[in-house]
């Protein structure tokens, strides 16, 4: 393989033959990657094709089973993220792995804090932490602690922590999904500049768009074996797709034709708000309606979500549902009403990783009757089969621990679980962050069936695309208010959404 | 199964030196009409340990820990002695105390779950003042009683079985019938997995804590009650002192892992049978007293070392299996793939 | 006391979410010292804060290793026994072959310090849970003990006993002991190490993620390592404290300490999960401690077991109040 | 019991209300007339150490002495820091009983420099000056040791035949324990027929005695006798030998020490063979020392508790009498 294109140079870094197992899952199958000096390498192939694996076999993380990896043409095995890093390669894993009872500061240097006399120099890493994020256009407080910050800008500390690391290679796993399109401007031109210093930049982001607009050349990956390498300027986007999922995909298009007038209004929010998390707020969500809920992240979204859904508590007005009011006191009772919600950060609020597949989808319904009335087995049996052929979760094995899954499988799973209580009313927060072209189409299209089925959803997402194309309703949040709410017409665009998040009023 | 072959292992180990310091030590006889043997009296004084260990299971399954445990073993036998000696029924005396023994459990939980004490210092309360309670209730004397009926439960017979053997069978399969034939094993499992992921499942999680806290009580209590009753006395100061450290120890040689989630009943079994042999060993093979604990020590170390895959891996030379596409087992966060 | 630990206490520090469970902990402390002055005769003095360090070196010391374990997400519940192989190691050298103190006090440290380090390279390397490790560490040491010798050994040795009988007098006939100043010295140093060491830092990195940590290119091993060792050597120190205030070597002492250490750090408000908490928490779960049995020994009146229930619920208040004091916790916004 | 549990409501209210600082009740009062007594107790470990501290209480009680005390539970940190308490508190007299004998001359000295005479009971201090306590009040171990022992060499005076001892001992490390086993192999050690074939730690309790009883059952078939630590020991014993179908008394002879209620119960009924006396009643013998040491009086440096032994007969006649 090596050799084969146009390299004047030869590649920083070449992967031969790599394979890698888990328990019931062949991650990667002899997989050859290489990467160059000085170009942003795209690495793409659906959720669950291996590209996580390859990166954590790459950096330390796991040991690989079979293959070799050279880096400047010196045969290397990392030990440890350490190693790796030593070696000059450095690291944005796909979740945000930074610790969160650190300051921002100590984040971006933890293992290399500037010193003076010996003694970690406070002073100074603050100024270069605000500098470092300056760089990338974000002006903050340093000495706070990380987790008072959202995960977008938890990403961006990330990032800035792997660019300031002396590197050759840098790699970047999905670095953008939690990004606005002002931040990832900032992200390119960093990236940018980077390139143009000579370092390999590895780049992994759903967002097609995204690829195009940066990457020199893309590796594709699927089922954990290597499809080829290509020029991007050779490859045209449906191609892509194509050769991602190993076969042509419909056109998208919007779902919902228009804003329709429905008549029994299924939820209400009357003045419903919670001090310090979203000011108070009216929504009405009529069966069969998907509303949409567009703003950029904090902007109070999964806060006004999380209270109509009972998790968190109201601190004003109510919750109205079915013409009665609603005393949403806990997820519990709002399930009791058929109210499910998906939540944003799986890895903290959905799974339970060491349980099975098959438990994790049974949880909920389970929870709803209570230990004392165990859902029979042959019921639980039928169910998780059900589901798990009707979203395509792969493996297909119901009794494998769920933190086997990738990504896209493991929030598949979490849909499963609120979609056996047969929910009225179904809150998704970000349903398809993280997530491939592929499966994102097979969620988009799956709200669709429930709404034409008389199943109210809420749909929330970063990706105003995505809001226009499915909701038929659209509300607007902007700094914890809900400034408007626009029935989607023909008048509704993109342009038009982005408007009036950034004034914060109506048309 | 897999998971209970190195906790056998061990186990067969153990009786296997026992046998060579003592020749009939795996016969068993009938004398008086009651099975008598070693082995027997492994099982017999391992009853309360298995008792207190199999509550212990649960709560460790949610994330928790017991500490109080062996307090709650003194108060329930020191309050049923007191109440046979003042005359009381024996069925009012157990009932009253393990009513007792619930109710210290909930409040626990109650502690852990609604207040959101972290349960080491939430149960450490108990585990220091239900040590003064229990001798508040003997009046710091040892209540001595006589009572055939009260003795049957921890000294006792029934069908030439030791009777505490059999309670210890009933509460197993009661305990299995909760958790695996009811839900109470899933849910405290998705408690212990991810506490707030369950809440927004709709889990009733304090619910399920305060649950598992007052049955590890119980068990405690009935443990307590099995421990008077086999010396025929209560002793508020000395009884189940230090039994909750045997407990957990217990339960972890059974594979259940201390950060909560998955567990299992029969480990946890095995685990206690471990630590009983080892103290029967620790009699018969005639160790000196002044290094007991250096022995319990070793054997502690070498047991817990074979349980672990990774020493099997590295030391053995076994090829390891990775448990998870995680780099560290056994941690509370895992990276997805 | 340890400034280090405490920059600045401007209005913004006070106020930040790091410091208000130790805020908490020193006003309910205070709270608690008044009403005891109240209450009881001879307790508004000087002196009894005093005696709260020098009745308390040797926990402190131990609670301050402690605490660079739990900050970590770990335990060591071996630090009793540590304590009282210490002592019995010390007594034992100088009673029989009659080693000198600055022969025996080194070695007394090296024997913790590996103790410690060989129970934090089981935990990391073959992966055990560190209750269960250092639990077997708890028999071992104990068990070390009892093999040396199960009688109380007198230590006689004239400079041990001449540093031990010092007295550092203050103002006022208010006096302390060298030992105050050592532990002292160590929370200053442990403080020094968590804020400004990488180290210090990589500790906290642990216990906030391990997994974090580790793909962030720190050494988790050598952290997690570090700690077990340091809580051993603080353990040995702690005994050589308590060989001071004793003189004496015993194979029964300080049992139950690792649970008395335990509660001193999390009074203090370190989070037993790791990645949170102040060494000078710490320092104030000591001192509450001995509050609480200052005030039980006042009130002279209770029986033995009045004691107990007492402990109990005064724990039990003291943790009850600082729960809702530190309650209200922003969540984190998304 | 309902008394107790209103007696627990009261302690909790009491709590909350020195919590938030209520009435300065004075409890400590150096005043002229009465004396007040600082006694730091070892702790409740076993039913002759209550009986000793309700000893304590009571006399002190009768002699007009205010009672300063403290529960140490079993350590020795915990009774120093009680006696720099009573230091602080300006107590006119110091009682304790040492955790053990070594570790006091530093706060002793306080004690002394503080002018506070302070009185030993139940165990002494190793102590080479001393000038740093006024008496000693207490047991033998040692002494109680060989009574037992002597008692045995006794009773087999006539048999040439080895004899198979047992020993069930207290909880390793503590005083009696060590002293009642060297005491009893100063004697026994004499004479090589007497074999120790098993000895191990029962922890002083009933239970554990009676879990190491039928181990050494199993383990050695031929007993012919337990020497115990103490009664409670030797009462689980009993139980365990009953189980393994011998009769306690007979087939194998058993000696304790201690002589609480249920021993002598068990000695009265033939279970038991012989029990050498420990007294905890200190109490009467206490205050009386404390007056004269304050009033300024000589007192022997020691003083020992007036103890015996009892046979079966005098068991029987002794039973009604005992107070504990």
């Amino acid at each position: 393989m090596s050799g084969k294109t146009e390299s004047l140079t030869g590649p920083i870094l070449l992967m031969r033959g790599i394979g890698k197992q888990f328990p019931g899952v062949v991650a990667l199958d002899g997989v050859d990657f290489r990467l160059l000096p000085g170009e942003v390498h795209a690495l793409m192939g659906e959720n669950g094709a291996g590209k996580s694996t390859l990166i954590k076999v790459l950096t330390g993380v796991y040991e690989i089973d079979a293959g070799t990896i050279e880096l400047s043409g010196q045969q290397v095995a990392f030990s440890s993220p350490l190693a790796a890093q030593q070696a000059g390669i450095s690291t944005v894993y796909q979740e945000v792995n930074l610790c969160t009872n650190l300051s921002v500061a100590e984040n971006i240097f933890i293992g290399r804090e500037p010193r003076r006399r010996g003694r970690i120099d406070w002073k100074r890493m603050r100024a270069r932490a605000s500098e470092l994020l300056a760089g990338l256009g974000i002006d903050l407080d340093v000495s706070t602690p990380l987790s008072s910050h959202s995960l977008a800008v938890q990403q961006m500390v990330a990032i800035a922590r792997a660019v300031d690391i002396e590197a050759r290679v840098l790699i970047l796993d999905e670095p953008t999904s939690s990004l606005d399109a002002g931040e990832v401007e900032q992200l390119f031109d960093v990236m940018r500049a980077l390139k143009a210093q000579g370092i390999a930049i590895l780049f992994v982001s759903h967002f097609l768009d995204q690829i195009y607009e940066i990457a020199d050349r893309m590796t594709i990956l699927r089922n954990g074996r290597l499809v080829g390498e290509y020029l991007t300027r050779e490859l045209p986007q449906v191609e892509l797709v194509a050769k991602m999922i190993g076969q042509v995909l419909a056109d998208l298009e919007k779902l919902h034709g228009e804003a329709r007038a429905f008549d029994e209004p299924l939820v209400q929010a009357q003045a419903l708000g919670r001090a310090g998390a979203v000011e108070p707020f009216t929504l009405t969500i009529h069966e069969g309606e998907v509303v949409g809920l567009a703003g950029l992240l904090g902007s109070g979204r999964t806060e006004a979500a999380r209270l109509l859904f009972g998790a968190d508590h109201a601190t004003g007005g109510q919750v109205v549902y079915g013409g009665e009011p609603a005393a949403l006191r806990s997820p519990r009772a709002a399930m009791q009403r058929k109210i499910a919600f998906l939540s944003e950060d799986r890895k903290r609020d959905g799974l339970v990783p060491e349980l099975t597949v098959r438990e994790n989808i049974i949880l909920a319904l389970q929870a709803t009757r209570g230990w004392t009335r165990p859902v029979p087995r042959e019921q639980q049996d039928k169910l998780v089969a059900k589901y798990i052929a009707a979203l395509k979760i792969s493996p297909a094995h119901p009794e494998i621990p769920v933190r086997n899954l990738s990504g896209g499988n493991q929030q598949k799973v979490l849909l499963a679980r609120w979609l056996i209580l047969e929910p009225r009313l179904l809150i998704l927060d970000e349903p398809t962050r993280g997530i491939d072209v592929g499966a994102k189409a097979e969620i988009q299209r799956l709200v669709v069936e429930l709404s034409d089925g008389g199943v109210a959803v809420l749909f929330i997402s970063a990706e105003l695309e995505e809001v226009l194309r499915l909701s038929h309703k659209v509300g607007v949040l902007r700094d914890r208010r809900l400034v408007a709410v626009l029935p989607n017409d023909d008048e509704l665009t993109t342009e038009a959404l982005m408007e009036t998040i950034a004034r914060g009023g109506a048309r | 199964m897999r998971r209970l072959l190195w906790p056998l292992v061990i186990l067969a180990l153990l009786l296997l030196v026992n046998v060579v310091f003592t020749p009939n030590f795996l016969s068993i006889q009938m004398r008086d009409g009651h099975l008598y043997g070693s082995l027997i009296d492994i099982l017999r004084f391992g009853a309360p340990l298995m008792l207190v260990s199999l509550g212990m299971t649960l709560v460790i399954a949610t994330g928790g820990i017991d500490l109080s445990v062996g307090s709650v073993v003194a108060i329930s036998g020191a309050l049923a002695c007191l109440q046979i000696s003042q005359d009381a029924g024996v069925a009012w005396a157990v009932a009253l105390a393990l009513g007792l023994s619930v109710l210290l459990g909930a409040w626990n939980g109650f502690l852990v779950a609604t207040v959101g004490i972290q349960p080491i210092i939430a149960t450490l309360i108990l585990m220091v003042a239900g040590r003064g309670l229990a001798q508040l209730i003997t009046d710091g004397q040892i209540i001595t009683i006589v009572n055939p009926a009260y003795k049957l439960i921890g000294g006792g017979y029934l069908l030439a079985v030791p009777f505490g053997i059999l309670l210890v069978l009933a509460v197993l399969a009661v305990t299995a019938f909760l958790v695996r034939r009811l839900a109470l094993g899933l849910l405290i499992e998705a408690v212990g997995g991810n506490a707030e992921a369950s809440r927004l499942a709709g889990v009733r999680s304090k619910g399920i804590i305060i649950v598992v806290y007052a049955f590890a009580a119980l068990c405690a209590g009935l443990a307590g009650l099995m421990i008077s009753s086999n010396v025929s006395s209560a002793d508020g100061n000395n009884a189940g002192l230090w039994i909750e450290l045997d407990a957990i120890l217990a339960v972890v040689i059974g594979g259940t892992s201390l950060l909560g989630g998955r567990f299992s009943l029969g480990g946890t079994i095995l685990g206690a049978l471990i630590i009983q042999t080892l103290t029967t060993t620790i009699y018969s093979i005639g160790v000196p007293p002044e290094t007991t604990l250096l022995f319990k020590a070793l054997v502690v170390t070498v047991v817990c070392l074979i349980q672990s895959p990774a020493f099997r891996a590295k030391v053995l030379g076994r090829r390891r299996r990775p448990p998870a596409p995680g780099p560290v087992p056994g941690e509370k966060v895992r990276v997805s793939a | 006391m340890s400034i280090a630990t405490l920059p600045k206490a401007t209005a913004a520090t006070l106020t930040n979410p790091r410091y208000v469970p130790v805020l908490v902990t020193f006003g309910l402390f205070l709270a608690m010292f008044v009403a005891g002055g109240l209450r009881y005769e001879g307790f508004f003095s000087g002196q009894i804060i005093l005696n709260a360090f020098i009745d308390n070196a040797f926990l402190l010391v131990v609670a301050v290793g402690m605490t660079f374990v739990i900050l970590t997400g770990g335990i060591d519940l071996s630090v009793g026994s540590v304590v009282a192989l210490s002592t019995m190691i010390a007594a034992s050298l100088m009673a029989g072959p009659g080693w000198p103190p600055y022969v025996v006090v080194p070695l007394v440290l090296l024997i913790g310090a590996t103790l410690g380090a060989v129970m934090g390279f089981i935990i990391h390397v073959f992966e055990i849970q560190p209750f269960i490790v250092t639990l077997a560490g708890m028999f071992l040491a104990r068990g070390l003990c009892y093999t040396i010798g199960t009688d109380s050994i007198k230590i006689d040795d004239p400079t041990f006993t001449a540093f031990a009988q010092t007295q550092i007098d203050l103002f006022a006939g208010l006096w302390i002991s060298p030992s105050v100043l050592i532990a002292l010295a160590v929370v200053a140093v442990g403080a020094y190490v968590l804020h400004y060491t990488r180290l210090g830092r990589s500790v906290y990195a642990v216990g906030g993620s391990e997994q974090s940590a580790l793909l962030m290119g720190l050494s988790v091993g050598r952290t997690k390592i570090a700690v077990y060792t340091i809580s051993g050597f603080c353990s040995a120190l702690g005994g050589v404290l308590l060989s001071f205030y004793m003189l004496s070597g015993y194979g029964l002492h300080a049992v139950g300490m690792e649970l008395d250490a335990i509660a001193a750090v999390v009074i203090g408000g370190t989070l037993l999960t790791g990645g949170s908490g102040l060494l000078i928490g710490t320092v104030l779960g000591v001192l509450v401690l001995h509050l609480i049995q200052t005030i039980i020994s006042f009130e002279g009146t209770l029986s033995s077991w009045w004691t107990k229930i007492f402990i109990g619920l005064l724990l039990f208040v003291f943790i009850l109040l600082q729960r809702v004091f530190s309650m209200r916790r922003p969540r984190r916004s998304p | 019991m309902l008394k107790r549990i209103s007696a627990l409501v009261l302690a909790a209210v009491l709590t909350a209300s020195c919590g938030s600082g209520g009435g300065a009740t004075s409890a400590t009062s150096s005043g002229d007339d009465t004396i007040t007594m600082g006694f730091s107790q070892v702790g409740a470990e076993s039913g002759w150490r209550t009986a000793n501290t309700k000893s304590v209480q009571d006399s002190a009680k009768n002699a007009g002495v205010t009672l300063k005390f403290s529960d140490a539970q079993q350590k020795q940190e915990n009774q120093i820091k009680a006696l720099r308490s009573f230091i602080q508190q300006k107590v006119d007299i110091i009682a304790f009983s040492p955790v053990v004998e070594s570790g006091w001359d530093t706060v002793l000295q306080e004690a002394k420099r503080a002018n506070i005479p302070v009185i030993l009971t139940d165990r002494a201090v190793d102590s080479k000056d001393t000038t740093l306590y006024k008496t000693f009040l207490g047991s033998d171990f040692v002494e109680e040791g060989k009574k037992a022992g002597q008692w045995l060499v006794e009773e087999y005076k006539s048999s040439t035949d080895p004899v198979n001892i047992v020993e069930l001992q207290g909880t390793t490390g503590s005083a009696p324990a060590n002293d009642r086993k060297a005491g009893f192999l100063e004697v026994v050690g004499a004479d090589p027929k007497f074999k120790i074939i098993a000895t191990q730690t029962g922890d002083f309790t009933r239970a554990k005695g009676k879990e190491v009883m039928e181990a050494f059952l199993k383990s050695n078939p031929d007993i012919d006798v337990l020497y115990a630590h103490n009664d409670d020991m030797g009462l689980g014993a009993i139980e365990a030998i009953e189980g393994a179908g011998k009769v306690p008394g007979k087939d194998i002879k058993i000696i304790t020490v201690d002589a609480v209620k249920d021993g002598m119960q068990a000695l009265a009924d033939g279970k038991i063979n012989f029990i050498v006396e420990c007294s905890p009643l200190l109490g009467p013998q206490l205050m009386d020392l404390a007056k004269k040491v304050l009033k300024g009086e000589q007192v022997p440096p020691r003083v020992v508790t007036e103890e015996t032994t009892f046979t079966q007969e005098q068991a029987k006649e002794v039973l009604s009498t005992r107070q504990y």
